[in-house]
């Protein structure tokens, strides 16, 4: 057992923490959903992919770094800590590029992997529909074959960017004959084609942030296609394989939420109530115990192995901590936490707010928690199908 | 033995539900969220329906009733997720003002809360926090150990701003005189009053919740079967029904206890808002979950409930300072040595 | 609303507690699953019906006082709060006895009904079986008719006084070609009967109290079967519905769990613990809320409605309630946990442990958490199916 | 980056497991349960294996390994209810009389211990009690802020009766001496090795105890069909999975702390006695939840479990006393301004 770093991963944490220090704006970006925000999120992206820091977990022949899942690991734990803002190019760069590397045609890798990686292209996502979120083989759209194209109908929602990616990659239904898995194909969506209209979701704490994508008749080349046609749900496990393989949330995020939680009970003179204690020591041992399990599955990551379906264990991890700090703040804040204004304890009460709901969607997106425990019930433990 | 209501309260109860329905729908609330201005028709018209005075002498144009009458008022007020100041000046303001009122404080304000002419809101010294001060006519307030009735002249109320733009918030600054001064002897009953009708409308907020919740879950397809088949949801469900329906009847009995006067009534209160707050609160979790991608939107009314839920939570005390005082009372008996 | 007592009832309760107090042994009798504990239990059984507290919910024609359940469920609580013994008899009085009221001939009624009041014959249930738990319509048992009796085949399960009984009631499949809920019946059957062994259950506290009761070609006669052949099922929803829509266990027994909880916190010095008084403070509201809960059920059923499907939720209610507090009490004792002898700060060790874990058997018997939780989410919420 | 145990390590546990189900199976601790006597072979059997010596130096006869070769031998040890005082006599007092023993004490108790030829016992401050106290041939005692190792001719024990006769407690009356000191320093020690392993024999258990749920629930049928394919107990027991994975990742860890001497080992050990105390907690009630009936006879062996995983949740600080150090921390750290 060595939990140690080499010289190698310690000296490019040195060259990110010192580059990200001399490049990270002082002052927040403003929201990546207004159009200044927007403009302002791709020029960062563009200055990380100068500094050589785009795709640092890309092969080399495809313009990465060929970094590891360590260096990967410490590249976000650094870029948290600084910090430093939102990646817009994150589904580009952690999902289709890689995707498209196993997937695609060399004219298709030609064609988008350089634009994901300079963050010319930003790439959303179009899996989930109304009538299909945990259950994604329950979707809807459709793809018909007319001519050169391939003639899109439908809508998918909860597409992260969506109303300001340049591209879109969709799971649609080509063959509507076959049963639920089989006749769905894989396709890239230029979102300038006409017949796609976004909408930004507005959440419920007011933010946007997401988009509902509506395709009417929209006309989209045959060339799209990543892999087989009606083998598009092949193409989909590769692309939620990587989201399931890719190193876990840094676990000094937690560490810091539980600071974050100990100073707002300081804040609210709370300090010194055993109870509220007892609740902060129960969620710095949960942070503990995300953080050496994640350095587990790091461990295996960097020796070659693939989580499967143990992935699972640790998304139910994180996201049930991110719920449990949150609610816990909620109480801790007391008659503050319904407050927006400068009287709250929060240094940035309606940041605060928005981090709460995004804590209790944590357990829904990417897999439900009780989608996660069935996977974990049926495919660790063996437990018969229900 | 009857631990159960009158067809009158009923009835009441009904009309309220209905009023609250048409005048408080929420369509209506999703204007005042968008920022639109409050409509003094509902308070008027739960003057006219008699909500209002329900707990009034009737001597001062009330209906001279007690807690036993309101609850399931304060539990409707909740399902409605109502803009109004009901714990405030209903449940708290008129019944003291009635209790340790000078002649002259009732004849002023009685008649014409009753009839809803009139506001009231409160400040107690746990929350920082008064709801609605800007449009109240008087301002109930603990300092010092004393309660002072203060009319608006003598106020002034600076706005917070709140998540939940329906439910708005001020910190108040009051000149206290002898004059504005409410009898002795009730202290502790404003806060415990809050803590009361507050576990009852939390109560109404976790029925709504529920309520949305099992409709979602029973027309959600995923799989090709509802969602609401699924047993882990199921379970859920089942378990936030058991809890909103024990806290119903908790909240019952401390309505009971403090129209009987019962020496009992403060300890029922403290169980009633902890447990309540509890129960709400699970279902404001269990009830997001269960809604998933749907209830974050702005456009679905969930949000409505889970954010007034978790307010009141904390209002008048969160479970955990209600459960301190309990502890307190439980190693109180034992010293005295009667569990009978 | 109206919760305080009517005269008459108010002296029940000091006709109870007057003669509880002058009868109830200052020594606590034997434990019922020793010879002469059984014996003693069974003479107590004797001057409780001689006293006029046998059956007092019964009819007055079949002997009982005719005791509405408002009285019923004051006897229960002056019962608990007198520390008097257990009630062997409470199988025969509350299930059998009813039973046979509804479904019984006037020949069944004559040959059982006086001797379950006197505590002449202590009756047991035989509805359990190893295969036949929370499924109960899966029960093996056999009765193959022969001659004049039915010949029973089969083992039940976890049958309260089963070593001791004098008559087991017993559900038995006798046409073995109907599907799950046909084909049973049910049947009355002497426990002296050749071919019926009963082994007393060692439960993991070291104690019995339970049995497993073997038939082997057990002749029974054919009056013996209560309501019409195959058609057990509704009787025995009978017997299960007066288990159902008796009064809930008495609150005082909670209330005296949470200030016996706050004794050992005292004793293990431990009181002003925040963390241990939060866990009171919670303990306590559950105990209010179960109480007000339970009289609101009461009151319900005093006038004149059946629970239904709603008897579930206060089953859920005090067994969690149990659960939790015992476990609350294994966390207040410490290190003194795990002790038997006089070290430790309950008052009798040995008992402290036999209610801990009876309390963690309070989810499973008559009916686990989880079955209780598909009644509530199918039959009160209306959910569907799974 | 390896956080990982070599092929030698994993060879060990292996060995440890066959060992542990041959010489100290269900039935011979039902025989213990009985009132029957320990079995000498076992102790010596672990010797010739090396599991005495692992942390020994060598010059003693020992292994001269460290806390993350024991690891999973602990675990080992929890998944058999082993009857012997691991914890004691191989995770705290081999390594303690290693590092702060007298040349004298070293040479006269190291290699008997590795051998397997003697045992120590732990008592400290924090539980009245000491395991073995009656076959041990020494004790080691935290005493007015230090420590001493008495031979058995120095403390009397007397035996207090305990729901798990396998797990045998004692009092002790010890005479301490400047003789019987051990080395200074490291006083603190003590206490979180014996967290620190407790944590490790609670993950073994929750293995166990996870391990012999999931067999019952797979074979187990219910209205026609296996307990384990319903959604309520699949999730409990994928729930536990989590929690007991995560809990020996956490314990691991604290070894590797302990092994590098790191300075944030003491916060690692109570991070995972508090998370093991817990996670064990959490499958022990589901466990038997799940078995229903069948796990409440005396005749089923889950209850071995069940008992040792109690008393251990509480041995070497409960969660709660933990979570109290852990918050401290926190604290601390805010203070010292020292997230990163």
């Amino acid at each position: 057992m060595d939990i140690s770093y080499s010289p190698e991963q310690i000296a490019f944490r040195h060259e990110v923490r010192a580059w990200l220090r001399a490049n990270v704006p002082e002052q927040r970006l403003p929201s990546s959903d207004t159009p200044e925000g927007w403009d302002a999120h791709r020029e960062w992206e563009q200055k990380l992919f100068e500094g050589g820091f785009a795709g640092i977990h890309w092969p080399r022949e495809y313009g990465g770094r060929g970094a590891g899942v360590v260096m990967q690991a410490i590249f976000e734990e650094e870029y948290l800590l600084a910090g430093a803002p939102e990646r817009i190019s994150q589904i580009g760069q952690n999902l289709m590029g890689p995707t498209l590397m196993v997937h695609g045609t060399e004219m298709q890798k030609q064609q988008w992997l350089r634009g994901i990686l300079s963050a010319e292209d930003i790439w959303s996502q179009g899996f989930s529909e109304p009538d299909a979120g945990s259950d994604l083989a329950g979707l809807r759209t459709r793809a018909v074959l007319d001519g050169d194209a391939w003639v899109i109908n439908g809508q998918k929602i909860w597409t992260s960017y969506g109303a300001n990616a340049d591209w879109i990659f969709a799971l649609v239904r080509t063959d509507p004959e076959s049963p639920r898995h089989a006749g769905i194909s894989f396709i890239a969506v230029d979102m300038k084609t006409e017949g796609i209209e976004a909408r930004p979701i507005r959440q419920l704490d007011g933010r946007a942030g997401f988009a509902e994508v509506f395709f009417t008749d929209a006309r989209v080349p045959l060339a799209n296609v990543i892999g087989d046609v009606n083998a598009g749900w092949q193409v989909a496990m590769t692309t939620l394989g990587f989201e399931r393989d890719a190193p876990s949330k840094p676990w000094a995020r937690y560490r810091r939420d539980v600071a974050e939680l100990a100073r707002l009970a300081r804040a609210r003179g709370v300090e010194n109530d055993p109870v509220v204690r007892d609740w902060i020591g129960a969620l710095f041992a949960d942070a503990e115990a995300y953080r050496h399990h994640a350095t587990r599955t790091l461990s295996r990551l960097a020796n070659g192995e693939s989580l499967g379906p143990e992935a699972s264990m640790t998304k139910v991890l994180w996201s049930e901590m991110e719920r449990r700090t949150y609610e816990a703040g909620l109480d801790v804040m007391g008659p503050y936490g319904e407050v927006l204004s400068t009287e709250s304890p929060a240094d940035d009460p309606s940041l605060w707010h928005t981090l709460y709901w995004f804590s209790r969607a944590a357990t829904i997106y990417a897999g439900t928690s009780e989608i996660q425990r069935n996977i974990i019930a049926e495919r660790v433990l063996g437990l018969p199908k229900g | 033995m009857k631990f159960d209501f009158t067809d009158e309260q009923y009835a009441l109860r009904d009309a309220a539900r209905e009023l609250f329905e048409k005048e408080s729908s929420p369509a209506r609330l999703r204007e005042l969220w968008g920022g639109g201005a409050r409509d003094a028709r509902l308070w008027r018209a739960m003057g006219e329906m008699g909500l209002l005075g329900l707990m009034i002498p009737e001597q001062f144009g009330g209906m001279g009733g007690d807690e036993v009458d309101l609850v399931l008022v304060l539990e409707e007020s909740g399902r409605a997720a109502l803009p109004e100041p009901v714990i405030e000046t209903v449940a708290i303001a008129g019944p003291m003002i009635a209790a340790g009122g000078s002649d002259d404080q009732k004849q002023e304000w009685l008649p014409r809360l009753a009839s809803g002419d009139a506001k009231v809101t409160v400040q107690v010294e746990a929350s920082p926090f008064v709801v609605d001060a800007d449009i109240a006519d008087a301002l109930l307030i603990e300092k010092d150990a004393a309660l002072h009735l203060v009319p608006s002249t003598h106020f002034d109320a600076a706005a917070i701003q709140t998540e939940d733009p329906s439910r708005r918030l001020f910190t108040v600054t009051a000149k206290l005189s002898d004059a504005t001064r409410l009898g002795g002897g009730l202290f502790s009953q404003m806060f415990l009053r809050g803590a009361w009708a507050t576990a009852a409308v939390l109560n109404g907020i976790a029925m709504r919740l529920l309520e949305m919740t099992v409709a979602h879950v029973k027309s959600r397809q995923q799989f090709g079967r509802p969602v609401g088949s699924f047993q882990a949801v199921k379970h859920k469900l089942a378990s936030a029904a058991v809890l909103i329906e024990s806290s119903r009847s908790c909240t019952w009995y401390a309505a009971y206890a403090l129209a009987k006067d019962l020496p009992d009534a403060p300890v029922a209160i403290s169980a009633a808002k902890a447990y309540a707050s509890e129960a709400e609160g699970y279902i404001n979790t269990e009830a997001l979950q269960c809604h998933a991608g749907i209830g974050f939107t702005w456009e679905h009314d969930l949000h409505f409930w889970l954010k007034r839920g978790r307010a009141l939570e904390q209002a008048y005390g969160s479970a955990r300072h209600h459960r301190a005082i309990l502890a307190h009372h439980v190693f109180d008996e034992l010293d005295r040595g009667s569990e009978r």
